[in-house]
Order: C-alpha cells, then structure tokens, then sequence
C-alpha cells in the first residue's frame, strides 16, 4: 500500500532549512549564548534524522553518502587534535587561545581554538546519532 | 613538560579513532595498536621514574589551576597502576592478534580495547572527582561492548545485566557526586580532602563517602559482586583476562582514593566497614570458588578473592599493609589476567569448561601446564612468586593493626585459591591422556607468547620485588600522608 | 523550593527503582531513564536553586546561579543518553537471540 | 499587575499541561496521546516564553524554537510509527 | 499611559488570552470522543494559543528591552508551518491505523477508497492496550 | 658467589638445566648425570664437620628485597648440617637405587627434575637464617613434593594423595607464615639468630603464645604428626624412591628441623612442651597402633614413620624443659631428650631408607607389596631379608642396631621427666613413659609382622610362577649402605655423638655454656635398669600380641569407618563443597532482579545505617527558594507522570510518560535559570524517545508483572526506602552551608576564557576535559550501536568463539 507523503515532504523540504540553520546558529553562539558545539551538533543531526524519517535510508544515502561513523571519528579527532596541539606550544594539554580577528564583510570577530574543538564535538554528535539510527533502521 | 601525563589516555583515544578509519585493514591495526601499547608501557614507565626523582606531577587540563580546572595527578601509586595495565594490555593483544578472530577485528575490536585502556589509564590519574566519573564512563562502555561483541545468547544475556547494574552503579556515583558537590563545593580531590579535613569529617561528609564506598564496591567487586561471575565469563578470552585484570582494579582504586586522601578521618567507621565488606567478600568469594564445577566459575571467583584480599590491606590502613596491598594489585592484575587467558585457552583446545571433562592436558601441552602450575601457586602467593611479598606484607599490616579477624580469613583464603586451582590443575592437567597428540588443537604461537611474557613477568615481580619496592614505598607513603598530595596539588 | 525538590526526587527514585525490580526490559530500561532524571534534579537543586540570574554574562550582572553543576549535568545527559541508546540496542538483541524479554527467563546459570 | 497575570497564564498553563496528562496516560488509542504529548510540548513552548518573561531574559528563546522543531519531528516520527510500524524506512516507495 | 505601556498590557493580555484558549483545548481534548475530534481540539486551539503567546511574548521583548528576537519569529513561523501538518498526520496515521470514529460519527466515505471495504489493515503496531497482537 | 649459596642453588640449576639437555643423553644417562650432584654435595659438605665441630658457624647474607629485610641469610651450624648430610647423603642413594628402579620407558627427566628442586628446597629449609626465606623453601618442597607424589598423574590415587599431601602440608605452611609474622611483629627482625637474641623482650608479648601454635601448626602438618598425619600414607602412592626420600629422611623431617630449630625460642614455655610432647607421644602410639593393622608394606612403613616421627617430636618436647629450667648442673641431664631426638632422627633416616628401598625391591621383582599375597621369599629374595631384618630390628629398638640405642634413651627422658615438678607434669606424668612403652609394643609387633609376613612361611603359587629372582646390585647397594650405618652407628655412636650431634645441641640450647656436658657417652651395655627392662617387656609383650594377632585385632573393627580421620577429612572436604554450592546457587540465582535487591538493600542499610547511626540528620527549610504554584503544579504533573509509568499497560505510553517527564525537568531547567540544560534535555530526550521508538521494532509488548503479591510489596518497600534515602539525605546536604562554591571563579569568565556564556565555558574550556571524553564516549557508544548490530553469532556456531 503506498503512502503519499507530499505534504510532509514539501513542508520538510522548507522547514529542514531553519533546523539546519538554528543548528549551525546555536553552534557559533555557545561562547555566549545558550548553544554550544554539543547542542548544536545534535540539533543538526535531528535535521538529518528528520530527512531520514521523511524519505528514507536509500534516498538520503544518495544525496549524502557519507559514512557517519567516520564523521563522528573525524570529529573526535578534530577534538582530541585541537586538544593535543597545544603541547606542540609548549603550553598545557588543550590550552585555548584566542584572538580577534577582522574580516572583511563581517567585522571584528572573536576567533578561539574553542570553536575548532566544538566543531569536533559537534561532528561526533552529528555522526554517532545518525550512526545509532541508521544502524538501528538497517537491522533486519 | 607535563604534558606527557595526557598520553596514556590520549595516544590509545587517537589510535582507536584512527583504526576506525582502517576498518578493514586488521594486518595495519594489530601492527598499530601493538605499537600505541608499547609505546604507552615505556612511556608510563619513564613517568614512573620522572615521579620518582621529581615528586608527583600534575597536569592542569587548559592551564588552570587546581581547584577549578581538571587535572591529571601522577604520583607513584596511580603510576605503578597505569604500567602495570598497559604491560598487561599489551601483552594480551598478543594474544588477541592469534585468537581474536576476524569478524571481531573487522568490528572494531582494537579500538575498544584501546579505548578500553585509555579510561582505565584516565580513572587512574585523574585528580578530579567528576572526571574520574567520566573517565570511568569511557572505560564502561568501552566494556560493554566488548562484552557483547559476537552476539551470542549467553553472551547476549549476561552483559544486559552486566550493562544495567552498571548503570545503576554510575547512578549511585552521580548521586554520591551530587551529594559531595552538595557539600563541600568543590571537585578537585585534593580540595576536598582539604576542605573535608576543615569540617572534621562530620557525620554528613562520613554518609557521602560511604555512599562512595557502596559505588566503588560496585565496581571493585567488594561484596556487591554478583554482576561479575556471570558477565566474566561469557566475553572472548582476551577480553576475560582484560576485564579480571583491569576493571575490578579501577573500583579498588578508587576505593584506596577515596579513604587515603579525600575521607581519611573517621576510619573507625569506614574502615570498619570496609573492613567486614572485605571479610564478606572473601568468604563469599571462598564459597564460590569451593563451589565451582567448571573453570569459568573457579577462576572468577578467584578475582573475587582476589578483590577481597587487597581490600584487607586498605581496611587495615598501616603503611605496610597498604604497600602489601600495592604488590598485592600488581600481582593480581598480572596474574589473573593470565589465568583468564589459561582458563579460555583451555576452553578452547577442548570444547568443554567443566574441570571433570578434561584430562592429561599436560602430554600435549606441557608448557602450557605448566605454566597454570606456576600462576596457580603465584595466585596462593607461594614464594618466590608475585603473589609473596604482597600477602606477606599485608600480613604484617595486619598483625600491626591487630585485625586478626582479616588476618585469618585472607591466609585462609589463599588455601582455598590453591585448593580450588589445584582441582583444575589435577583433573585438567594431570591424569589420562585422552587425545593423541596428532590430533590435539595446537596453540597458537601469539598465545604462547603472552603466556610466557606474563610468567616472566609474575617471576619478576616475585623475585625481583626489591627493584619495585622504591615505587611501591613511595606510592604507599604518599597514600598513608595525604598531604605530600595535597600540597603537590594545592601549592605550587 | 528545594525540600519540596528533593522530596519529587526522592518519589522518582522510588517509581525508578520500582521499574528497576521488575522483571521486563523495558521497564527496566526505563527505570533506569528516570533514575537519571532523578540525578539531574538532585545536581541541580544541590547547587542551590533561584539564588541569581541565568549564567550568562551577557544578560546581567550577577549574582549568577552555580553554573558548575549545570555542566556537569550537560555532560550526565550526554553520558547516560549514550548509555541509554547503546542499552536499547543490547536490550532488543537480547530479546531476538534468546526469545525473551522477562530476566526471570534469562537467568540461565554461570555455569551452565 | 503584569506579574499577577502572567503567573496566572502560567499556572493555567500548567493546568492544562496536567489537564492533557491525563489523555496520555489514558489514552485510549496510540494517536491520542501523540496528540496530546504534542499539545503538551506546545503548551511548554508558551510556558517557557512566559519563563522568558519572567525572568526577563532572552536565554531561553532558542528553547522555544527548538521544542518546536522537536514537537514536530516528535509528531511526524510518532505518526509514521502509528502508520507503519517503522519510523526510517529502508528503501523509497516501500 | 504611553504607547508603550498600552503594548505590553496588549502582550500580557495576549498571553493571558493564550493560556485560557489552551486550557480549553485541554478541556477539549479530554472530552472529545475520538481522536479524530480531539485533534481538532488540540491542533487549532493549542496552535492558536501558542501564537498568541508567543506573540504577546515577542511584544513584551520588543517593547520592554527593545529587542527584536528573530529566533522568536522564527518561532512562531515554524510553529505556524508545522503544526497543521503534524495534525494532518497524525489523523491519517490513526485512520490508517484502523482508530474507530466515534459513534454518531457521519458516514465513513473513505473507508471503501483505501482498504477496499475490507475494514483490515496488517497494522503491526499496538494501537491501544489489551486490543493488539 | 660463596660456597654456601652455591649448595643451595646447585640443585635448583641442575634441575633447570635438564629439561634442557635431556634430550642429547641417553635414557639411562640422567640419573647418572644427576647423581653427581648429591654426592659432590654431601662430600662438600662433610667438609665442614670437623670445622662445624669446633663450633663455627657460617653465614653469608645476600640480599633480596631489603627494602622489607627479605634476605637471603645462609646459616650452618650443628643442627642444620646434620640434615643437609641427611639430605644429600640419603639422596644420592636414592637417586642410585633409583637408576635401577624406573624403567627407562618413565619421563625419567621430570623425576629427576622434581627431586633435585625438592633436594634444593630441603637444603635451603635447613641453611636458611630469615624466616621469610626459610619459608619460600619450605612451600617449595610442598610443592615438588607434590609433583613427586603424583608422578604417576595417570593413577586416581596418586592425584589424591598429591592433593592431600598439598592441602594439608601447604596450609600448615600457611598458618607457620602467619607466625613467622608474628614473630617479626613482635621481634621486628626476621632473622632466626637476632629472635633468639631478643628472647627476653618478645617472650612476655600477647602474640607470643599464638605464635607458637601456628609455627607449630605448620610443624606438624609438615611432619605428619597426629592429626594431620593423614596425608603420608597416601602418599605412598608416589614410586619408592621418593617415598624413602622424603619420607624417611627429608621432607617429614622439615618439621622436626623446625621445631629443634624453633626450641631456643619457644622453649621455655608450657604450651610448647605439652603441645610437642603430648602431640608427639599421641603420634607415637596412634601411629604404631595403626601400623599393625596394614596390609600393604609401604603402608605400614608409612604409620610407622608417622609413629616414629612422633617419637622424636616427643623426645624434643621433652628436652625444651631444659630451655624453661635455663642452666645448671641438674638441668642439663633434660638437654639428653634432645640428644636422643637427634641421634634417632638419624637412626631412622638409616634404618628407614633401608626398609623402604626394600620393599621397593620386593615390590619391583614380585609386583606386589600386599602382605596377604606375600609370603617366603627369604629364599628367592636372600640380600632383601638381610636388609629388611637388619631395618626392622633397629626400627623395633633391638641390638645389635642403632635403634636399640636410641630407643633406651628415648625410655631414659620419659623416666626423666615424670620426676619434674614443672607444668604441672607431677599430676599425669605417669601417663608419658606408659604411653611410650605401649607404643614401642605395637612398633614391635609390626616390625615382626613385616619380617614374618614377606619373607617366612610359604611362598604363594602364583609368584612361584612368576619366578622371581633377586634385584640388581645397583639397586642392592643403596639399602646395603644404610644398613651397613645402621651397624656401625650401634658400635661406634660416640664418633657421630662427638662430631655430629654434640654442635647441634649447642644450636638447641645456645644459653647453654658448653656442649660437652650436653653429649652423653653412648654405651650400648649399661647395667640392668629400667630402660632395659622395659625393652624386655616389649619385646616378650610383642611377641605374645604376635602370636594373637588375629584375636585381638578385632579391635580394629570397633572403630566406625566413618569416623577415621580420613573419612572425617573427606567428609569436610565434601560437605564444604557441598555447602558452598548451595549457598552460593542460592544467592547468586542469575536473576537480576535478585541482584537488584542486593545491591539497593545493601545501599539503603549500608548508607542510611551510618547516615541514621551518625545522627546525621539535619534539616532546615527556611532558606529554600519560595515555591510558586505553577512549579507545584509542575511537581504534581511529575508526580503523576511517574506514578503512571507504573501502572501503564502499554509500552507506548511508559516511552510517552517518560517522555513528559524529561519535558518537565527540561521545564524545571528553565524555571532554575539553566538554559544550556535546556534544550539540551529537551533535544536528548526527544531524541531518547526516537531511539525507544526505533527499537521497539524489534521488541515484544508489555505484558503485566507476574510477580506474587509478596514480591511486588518487598520491591515497593525497597523502592520507599531507597527514595527515603536520597531524599533525607538531600535534605540534609541541601542544608549543608559550611563551604563556599568554587564556581564563583567561573564567573568571570569572559576575561578568563573570552566566553560570557559561563556553562559553555566551563565546558569548553574550564573543564573542557570532561567534554573531550564525553565526546569520546558518545563515539563509543555510537561504534558500539553499530557493531552490536553488524555482528551476530554466525548461526549453528557452537559457543566456541575465543
């Protein structure tokens, strides 16, 4: 029996743009706001769970044929890396710095290793949700 | 630098992620790992020796200073424990890489032992309370899965209840945090044996730790150690021998920690407690090992005493009792990690677990005969073997403390570690050679490796204690004085 | 506000630890949901509760309420919610391997 | 004044969070208390704002958003369960 | 009273209005029969009392603190959007599901169109206690 | 490297080597090879007698673990040469006899392997000075004990004996560890020589007299002594050579070493000489007593070296009175019970060995060692009855032998002691020269049933047909020595008393000014006396008991079988086995639930219990937070959510509660000012509920709790507890105002860590530790998901998976 799904999909192929954009929002306000690499990240992977939950596993693994478990690795890296990199300058194991930076259309803007290390958080929270799910879903 | 302090937790985390990208590469993940391991023992052992010459090391995590960031504390005794678990982890991937099997290398078997490791190593030299949850955590799930992987019923079945009452454990733990953070405000251990000692351990601050104490024997092992015969004995050997080596250690660990330095004041009460926790223990432990008809159950129960006999040292609480207690844990994690690896070595050259079904094991393979001989007497603390001098000395903390009670059940317990082993020993080992040798099982060299390195290993503790005696009287005298911490951490 | 916290503490921790004891996965697993609400709750009211302003630099002057405690419950949450989905999964393996979500049937003894 | 009302929206709020509680715990049907676990996560969206309000201050805005998004995908999982039993399908057009 | 006080006591009556309309759509949904009658309780109403709120909330900002929060007018767009979908699916999910009409209810004129006046669909899922499986 | 280690350690490296070089040798070879070992040994160490005799000493101390005064001190005097000559005499003539006796077809590099371990061990028991050190050795020759015991580890019996023997003698060794420590507690030295220097301050000690039990605990398991003489009759299972090893000469003789060792010490009081004396005299009789009733040979040589055995512990228990009276002229006739004790030690070793070996020999050419199939083999067997009358002789206490000699001193010191008014002797110290006599009776009747029976009377049809012929020379040799010792020591004792025995007993008695009063003249004929009229006795008494053998040994029968010692130890054994397993299947039922219920009972009484014990119960609620009332509300919604969870039928609705519940607290994070925590709650247990969803796929319904009504109200009540626990305890810590937090510091975080979100700083930066392996854990968690699923036992895989 086959379900139509177009109302869902259409509102989904709208509103998946304010999740995702909330999503990276929230991870670039945490220094100051409410947010941070690990809301953020999940809030971007529920994104994702939500393009999975409307189409399905196929369709989404053809637009983005990533392997989430190698996201996720990647994002631990990125973390332990940002992390480990401060031996490197002879200060304690994940000293951060930061420094102000302008650019050129958006300003002065406050740059910290912080972010790279949220960035790699928020990878992995990214690639171990969807990993979970998926997996899960591809279980006979 | 002391940025080096990082590395036996971070080098394993990177290493596992890194083979997670080698998926199928299993020839480049042994090599990798078997390096990262090595690496992480001759690193440990160098900081070791730095501890020595240059007194306990910290590493403020961000630069911070203690008592409002993480740090990492290296002084001897959590040292003497992070070599010793990665000598043993490392000689147990030998025996992984001839036994393991594909289908769990393919799934990621060596990055959850190294992340296995990596939370052992961080539970071991953290120096803040809630890290040390944290660190436990990464080194619980790491265990979960590896008590799972391969997916058989038994196997299914048992780490569902290893899983939940460790849940409930890590429950208890946020709890006893909760009520710790409630009370004296802070996280740094060292803080709070300060800040513990300026209110004299009143009656609420004694509640707390034995909420602690309830938590940590948990994980130990310590009287509440029904979780363990069952969970111990269905996972692949390596991890078998991974687990009795590593994880009840942690919970011991943390039980020394947490009476040395942070509630060391009303011993009277806690010790007391500990005290009969550990009697319980061990008699419970005697029970089961008496009891057992099949060598799983033997061998686990023996961690259980095993548990119960390094515990007598800190319920005891002299300074020689807790260097006993100090040996004592070296040799338990050596030993019994190569009794595991025995016991599932046996297991698998003749299909059955039950002592009775097996016989004349030693015609065809008498190394590896008599190599349980050696580890059996090691295990009953026969001398010169690794069991000795920990047993010894706890003996005489002990007799110094006038727990004779203790006393005797540890010295008892140790005939019945013998008795039930020998049982193995002669019906498995000894007796009428049923398969001809054409047509027995061979051992797989890797195996036969790590059994020999952990042999060399237990005789070298044994016979050559003196050379670790610097080590272990140092990590015992800064247990017995907190303050040599304290002021390591809070001053400088 | 705290006692009364504590007390809606404690009555979950009695319903978790009911769930607990029971004998079907799935209430266990769910005990074991709530007892970890049950502990947020607790970090946060033992830190104190109401006795400043959001933790946020930008939005006032302080006093602050304890931020502490709040991140060490974020970091809880993310801990027991990885927990949690590792367990489901086990839990539900379990079940298809050997037929049997009541732990009574899933005894089996160690040395069987 | 101000403060008096807003309690009071508050506390009807929570009134009406109780109020659907019990359609959840009664049900009878499954799509029931979908409906209504949905109402109640709306009804906590108009409760934070008033917390908002409150407190004067903004923290808690991206709360708001997000348990809307949340209600929603809550909703749309829950309806695919109700429908079909599974929530991620494997292929298209199953 | 200036302008600015007559709009918050517009947002504060905007929410206060909000909190009664929930309410009774509360009551709504208690006491509609069916589920198809309570979704239409909790899916207008609520939705009507949320943007109220949310409305009222986003005045009370913008007046008091002069602060124009987007995320709250992002809010309220994607609550608009969304909410009626979710209604619309979760209706269909319980038709589909076999959820009875109430009784009284007008004649079924789906019903032959999508399960050919068989009345059974192999639905798997637990539906309502002590009917499933 | 100096001599006296190197005696120690030459066996040790010898026994190392083999495994190695065996294969290069021919079968015969090895014992050849392994022979030169003892001998050179022993002839090194008759070198040191005469110096010995003057009364040197020597002691080297090598170090081991200083560091906890584990050193390795070499010791030499009088009494520890005598049973290193003892040891490596006996053993290069067993080693010897033992060419000959194994076949070749034996894995004849483990035997060797094993004695020369366990003739290494004996050697380091005796020349070690630290207790410590001493002890190693000691459990070392309870464990290659135990492997020459079950050489023969494809027979049940040889099993069982070697376990027994290891229980019993390692337990023992166990409980003389715990004394040693004690010792040392007491003394703070573990050198056997500083103790006995330090006598006069630990003697007075609490620990003194519990030290003394346990040191002697281990004594006598090691030297058979009633009731632990158990384990040596089984352990006849092990080949002959071993058992004339170690059971005439060595390792039953360890205890004996340690008790005259020991004498200086813990002599000077009553428990020791009643103890020593009263064990010893049981042992004595229990064990000749029980000799007679054997039919096998070596069993009843194995009772008659527990009886015999029991002979010397008495005569040294006997002579520590000296040691409690201290010197004088009277006193040191005492020190003669010592002096005896030695002198019979080596008699028996002699005397011994021979018999042993000889029924080795009988037992090689007849195959068989039952007496009821033997019978005249004086005439195939002629050497073999040389020896074996020459042994029994001795052994029964008769001349020309050295038995005789040492037999009539042994009456001497029980005559002696009766004549002490100490410890009480004048009430029921009658009772020790009976005892004595009775028992040398039984001694003789079973010295002459050992003769008659094997070697007199007729021969049995079926060894006729065998047609048996006199062992090897090789293997006549050993016994021929020994009993060609056993002569010359009755004709010239005083050569051994003056050279051997007279440095020893300065080494029992060093308060003693000289060992020339301490050694009597040993004259085979003195005039008619008591000590002889009491032989005569035994000797016509054992005769005529010979003769009625079979009417009085009835008696036997009125001991029940289930009541022998061995039936007693087996029956402990069992039954603790036993017991143990059904306690332990009791409690550890596999139910988890059960586990539970440990885990939250032992929580709420081990935590409450000191929480309430403490008194420490405060609570005050005047500074909390005001309450408002839709927070109450909120409460109450919780409140029922959670209640509800327990009543719901439907697993959907438990998942949706749950779900209603982690709205609230995220709602409850919002009112407490957390808005991190917020949406993270809210996003995490929306997720969470996804997951519940998901994997209800594969999940069966709820079905209700068919727990009994008794069960649910113990878990309700368990459950009110714990939440009663957290709850008071709460309270209390909510209260609990003495410190100040340290998040204070946080909160100048933006000059700290440029961040003015504080909760996002302290994650990412403060503690951003935590946060790293957090991540890490979130990543296994996820890993793991994946792996759970992927991998899955391959279908009829037998659980052989390593």
């Amino acid at each position: 029996m086959k379900i139509n799904d177009v109302i869902l999909r259409t509102v989904v192929k709208g509103v998946i743009f304010i999740i995702l954009t909330l999503g990276v929002y929230l991870f670039f306000s945490g220094h100051n706001a409410p947010g941070g690499g690990f809301i953020g990240g999940l809030v971007l992977g529920s994104g994702l769970v939500l393009l999975y939950i409307t189409y399905d596993l196929e369709t989404v693994h053809k637009k983005m044929p990533f392997d989430f478990k190698k996201v996720a690795g990647l994002g631990v890296l990125l973390a332990t890396g940002s992390a480990i990199g401060s031996i490197f300058f002879d200060a304690p194991f994940l000293s951060q710095t930061d420094t102000y930076f302008t650019f050129p259309i958006l300003g002065e803007k406050h740059l910290t290793t912080v972010t790279v290390f949220e960035a790699g958080v928020a990878l992995t929270v990214i690639g171990t949700l969807v990993t979970i799910i998926l997996s899960i879903s591809e279980d006979e | 630098m002391n940025n080096l302090l990082v590395l036996p937790l971070i080098i394993p985390i990177i290493t596992a992620v890194v083979l997670v990208f080698l998926k199928d590469h299993i020839v480049l993940q042994r090599i990798i790992s078997f390096i990262t391991m090595l690496f992480v023992t001759v690193l440990s052992f160098i900081l070791l020796n730095i501890v020595q010459t240059e007194g306990i090391l910290r590493l403020d995590f961000s630069g911070w200073l203690p008592p409002f960031g993480i740090l990492f504390v290296a002084d001897s005794f959590a040292m003497i424990l992070v070599l010793t678990a990665s000598v043993v982890t490392t000689i147990c991937l030998l025996y992984a890489f001839s036994t393991i099997g594909n289908r769990h290398e393919k799934m990621f078997f060596y990055p959850f032992v190294l992340f296995l490791i990596a939370g052992v190593n961080g539970s071991f030299l953290t120096g803040d309370i809630f890290n040390l949850f944290v660190c436990f955590e990464v080194m619980l799930l790491a265990s979960y899965v590896l008590i799972a992987l391969g997916g058989e019923k038994r196997q299914l079945r048992e780490s569902l209840k290893y899983v939940l009452i460790n849940v409930v454990a890590s429950w208890m733990f946020l709890v006893a945090l909760a009520f710790l953070y409630g009370t004296v405000k802070t996280l740094n251990m060292a803080h709070i044996a300060v800040r513990v000692a300026e209110a004299g351990q009143d009656p609420l601050l004694t509640t707390v730790s034995i909420l602690f104490l309830i938590v940590f024997s948990l994980k130990a092992g310590l009287l509440l150690f029904f979780w363990l015969p069952g969970s111990y004995s269905v996972p692949p050997t390596v991890v078998q021998a991974l687990f009795a080596a590593l994880l009840t250690k942690v919970g011991i660990y943390a039980l020394i920690r947490t009476f040395t330095l942070m509630f060391p004041l009303q011993q009277d009460v806690t010790h007391t407690i500990i005290g009969i926790m550990a009697g319980v223990t061990i008699i419970a432990g005697c029970m089961g090992a008496l009891s057992g008809r099949d060598i799983y159950t033997i061998a686990t129960y023996n961690v259980i005493i095993g548990v119960g006999f390094i515990l007598i040292g800190l319920a005891v609480g002299t300074e020689t009792a807790m260097t006993g207690a100090i040996y004592y844990l070296i040799h338990d994690m050596l030993a019994k990690a190569l009794l595991f690896l025995l016991v599932g070595m046996m297991f698998y050259i003749t299909g059955e677990s039950v002592v009775k079904k097996m016989s004349g094991l030693i015609k065809n393979y008498p190394i590896f005969g008599w190599i349980f001989f050696i580890v059996m007497l090691a295990l009953a603390g026969i001398p010169p073997l690794s069991g000795f001098v920990g047993k010894v000395l706890i003996g005489q903390g002990a007799i110094e403390a006038g727990s004779y009670i203790l006393l005797a059940l540890g010295f008892a317990s140790s005939i019945i570690v013998l008795y039930s082993l020998l049982r193995i020993f002669l019906a498995s080992f000894f007796g009428e050679t049923t398969i001809s040798l054409e047509d027995s099982k061979p051992i797989p060299k890797g195996a036969y490796w790590s059994f020999i390195l952990f042999t060399i290993s237990i005789v070298f503790v044994g016979m050559g204690a003196e050379s670790l005696a610097v080590y272990v009287k140092d990590a015992a005298e800064t247990l017995m004085n907190p303050s040599i911490y304290i002021d390591a951490i809070l001053k400088g | 506000m705290e006692s009364l916290m504590m007390i809606l503490i404690g009555i979950l921790v009695a319903v978790a630890t009911y769930l607990v004891l029971s004998r079907n996965m799935i209430r266990i697993i769910l005990g074991t949901a709530l007892l970890s609400h049950a502990v947020h709750l607790l970090i946060l009211t033992v830190g104190g509760l109401k006795k400043g302003d959001v933790p946020l630099l930008s939005q006032s002057e302080g006093p602050f309420t304890d931020a502490l405690p709040q991140a060490l419950i974020l970091t809880a949450i993310v801990i027991s919610f990885a927990t949690t989905a590792f367990l489901l999964v086990l839990a539900y393996r379990t079940y298809k391997t050997n037929g049997s979500d009541d732990l009574q049937e899933l005894r089996g003894m160690p040395d069987e | 004044m101000k403060e008096t009302i807003l309690l009071l929206a508050l506390i009807l709020f929570m009134v009406a969070i109780a109020l659907v509680l019990y359609r959840v715990i009664v049900g009878p049907t499954m799509p029931d208390r979908a409906i209504a676990l949905d109402t109640i996560g709306v009804n906590l969206i108009s409760s934070i704002a008033i917390v908002s309000i409150i407190l004067s201050t903004t923290a808690f805005l991206e709360a708001i958003l997000i348990l809307g998004i949340l209600a929603f995908i809550g909703t749309i999982a829950f309806s695919k369960y109700i429908e079909r039993g599974v929530i991620v399908e494997r292929k298209g057009d199953s | 009273m200036s302008v600015k006080e007559i709009l918050e006591w517009v947002a504060v009556l905007l929410i206060l209005f909000g909190s009664i309309v929930s309410v009774i759509s509360a009551l709504g949904l208690i006491k509609l029969p069916d589920v198809y009658t309570r979704s239409h309780a909790a899916s207008k109403s609520s939705t009507f009392a949320v943007l109220a709120c949310l409305l009222g909330a986003f005045i009370y900002f913008w007046v008091v603190d002069g602060y124009v929060s987007i995320r709250l007018i992002l809010g309220i767009i994607f609550v608009f959007i969304t909410s009626p979908v979710a209604g619309h699916l979760i209706c269909r999910a319980a038709y589909r599901a076999n959820v009875p009409l109430a009784e009284g209810s007008g004649e079924d004129e789906l019903k032959p169109v999508l399960f050919g006046g068989e009345g059974v669909v192999g639905s798997s899922v637990d539906l309502e206690e002590g009917t499933e499986k | 490297m100096t001599i006296d280690i190197a005696i120690i350690l030459t066996p040790f490296i010898m026994a190392a080597l083999i495994p190695i070089f065996y294969r290069r040798l021919r079968k015969n070879m090895i014992g050849w090879v392994v022979l030169i070992i003892p001998v050179s040994l022993f002839l090194l160490l008759t070198t040191y007698i005469p110096r010995v005799a003057k009364g040197e000493v020597y002691s080297h101390t090598y170090e081991w673990i200083p560091s906890f005064n584990l050193n390795f001190t070499t010791y030499i005097d009088g009494l520890s040469l005598i049973f290193s000559l003892l040891i490596t005499g006996v053993g290069s003539l067993v080693i010897l006899y033992s060419i000959f006796y194994l076949s070749v077809k034996e894995s004849l590099h483990h035997f060797y392997c094993y004695l020369l371990l366990f003739m290494g061990a004996m050697l380091g028991v005796v020349f070690s000075d630290n207790l410590m050190v001493l002890y190693a050795f000691w459990e070392l020759t309870s464990v290659s004990s135990f492997l020459l015991i079950a050489f023969w580890h494809h027979r049940k019996a040889s099993r069982a004996g070697a376990r027994k023997s290891m229980t019993i003698t390692v337990s023992g060794g166990v409980a003389m560890l715990v004394g040693f420590l004690m010792l040392y507690a007491m003394s703070g030295t573990f050198s056997i020589r500083e103790i006995i220097n330090n006598i006069d301050v630990i003697s007075g000690h609490v620990l003194f007299i519990p030290a003394l039990l346990l040191v002697l605990f281990g004594a006598f398991t090691k030297s058979a002594q009633f009731p632990f003489h158990i384990w040596l009759p089984d352990a006849m299972e092990a080949p002959t050579p071993v058992s004339s090893y170690l059971h005439s000469a060595t390792m039953v003789k360890a205890g004996i070493y340690l008790v005259a060792r020991f004498t200086p010490i813990f002599g000077g009081e009553m428990v020791w000489f009643w103890t020593i004396t009263g064990v010893g005299l049981i042992t004595l009789f229990w064990g000749s007593f029980n000799a007679v009733r054997q039919v096998d040979l070596k069993a009843i040589l194995a009772y008659s070296t527990v009886s015999q055995l029991g002979l010397i512990m008495s005569l040294l228990g006997l002579g520590s009175v000296a040691v409690y009276l201290g010197y004088s002229t009277e006193t040191v006739m005492y020190t003669q019970a010592t002096f005896a004790a030695l002198f019979h030690l080596i008699n028996h070793s002699t005397f011994k060995g021979a018999l042993f070996m000889m029924v080795g020999i009988v037992d090689h050419e007849i195959g068989t060692r039952d007496i009821r199939r033997l019978g005249g083999l004086m005439a195939i067997l002629p050497f073999t009855f040389t020896i074996a009358i020459i042994g029994c002789f001795s052994m029964a206490g008769l001349p020309p032998f050295n038995g005789f000699l040492s037999k009539e001193m042994f009456f001497t010191a029980v005559l002696n002691i009766t004549e002490l008014n100490i410890f009480s002797i004048h009430n029921i110290g009658l009772l020790i020269p009976i005892v004595a006599w009775v028992a040398s009776v039984f001694t003789f009747v079973y010295c002459l049933i050992i003769v008659s029976k094997t070697f007199l009377g007729s021969m049995k049809p079926d060894i006729v047909e065998k047609n048996p012929h006199e062992a090897p020379f090789g293997m006549l040799l050993p016994p021929f020595i020994l009993i060609g010792l056993v002569i010359t020591i009755f004709f010239f004792p005083n050569l051994l008393g003056e050279y051997i025995l007279k440095p020893a007993m300065l080494s029992v008695y060093p308060t003693f000014p000289s060992a020339e009063e301490m050694t009597p003249h040993i004259s085979a004929w003195h005039r008619i006396n008591t000590e002889l009229l009491m032989t005569l006795g035994v000797v016509v008494l054992g005769i005529i008991l010979y003769r009625f053998l079979k009417y009085w040994s009835k008696i036997y029968r009125l001991f029940p079988k289930q009541w022998t010692l061995n039936a007693i130890y087996e029956k402990v054994i069992t039954s603790s086995e036993n017991i143990s397993e059904s306690i332990t299947k009791r409690y550890m039922s596999g139910h988890l639930t059960h586990y539970f219920v440990y885990i939250y009972v032992s929580f709420v009484a081990i935590v409450a219990g000191t929480f309430i014990a403490l008194d420490a119960f405060e609570w005050n609620p005047t500074n909390d937070a005001v309450i408002e009332n839709y927070e109450l509300i909120l409460v109450f919604v919780m409140i029922f959510a959670a209640v509800a969870i327990l009543f719901a039928k439907s697993r959907i609705t438990t998942v949706l509660l749950n779900g209603v519940l982690g709205y609230s607290v995220a709602f409850f994070f919002v009112i407490f000012r957390a808005p991190d925590l917020a949406l993270t709650q809210l996003v995490v247990e929306s997720v969470t509920t996804a997951l519940y969803l998901i994997c209800f796929k594969f999940l069966a319904e709820l079905k209700p709790e068919r727990s009994t009504k008794r069960v649910k109200i113990s878990n309700g009540l368990i459950s009110v507890f714990v939440g009663a626990t957290v709850t008071l305890i709460g309270l209390t810590v909510v209260n609990y105002d003495k410190f100040k937090s340290i998040s204070s510091y946080f909160e100048d975080s933006y000059n700290l860590a440029g961040g003015k979100n504080i909760v996002n700083t302290i994650l990412g930066d403060f503690r951003a530790f935590d946060t790293m392996l957090e991540v890490v854990v979130l990543f296994i968690a996820g890993l793991g998901v994946f792996a759970l699923i992927k991998l899955k036992a391959k279908k009829g895989d037998v659980d052989i998976e390593n």
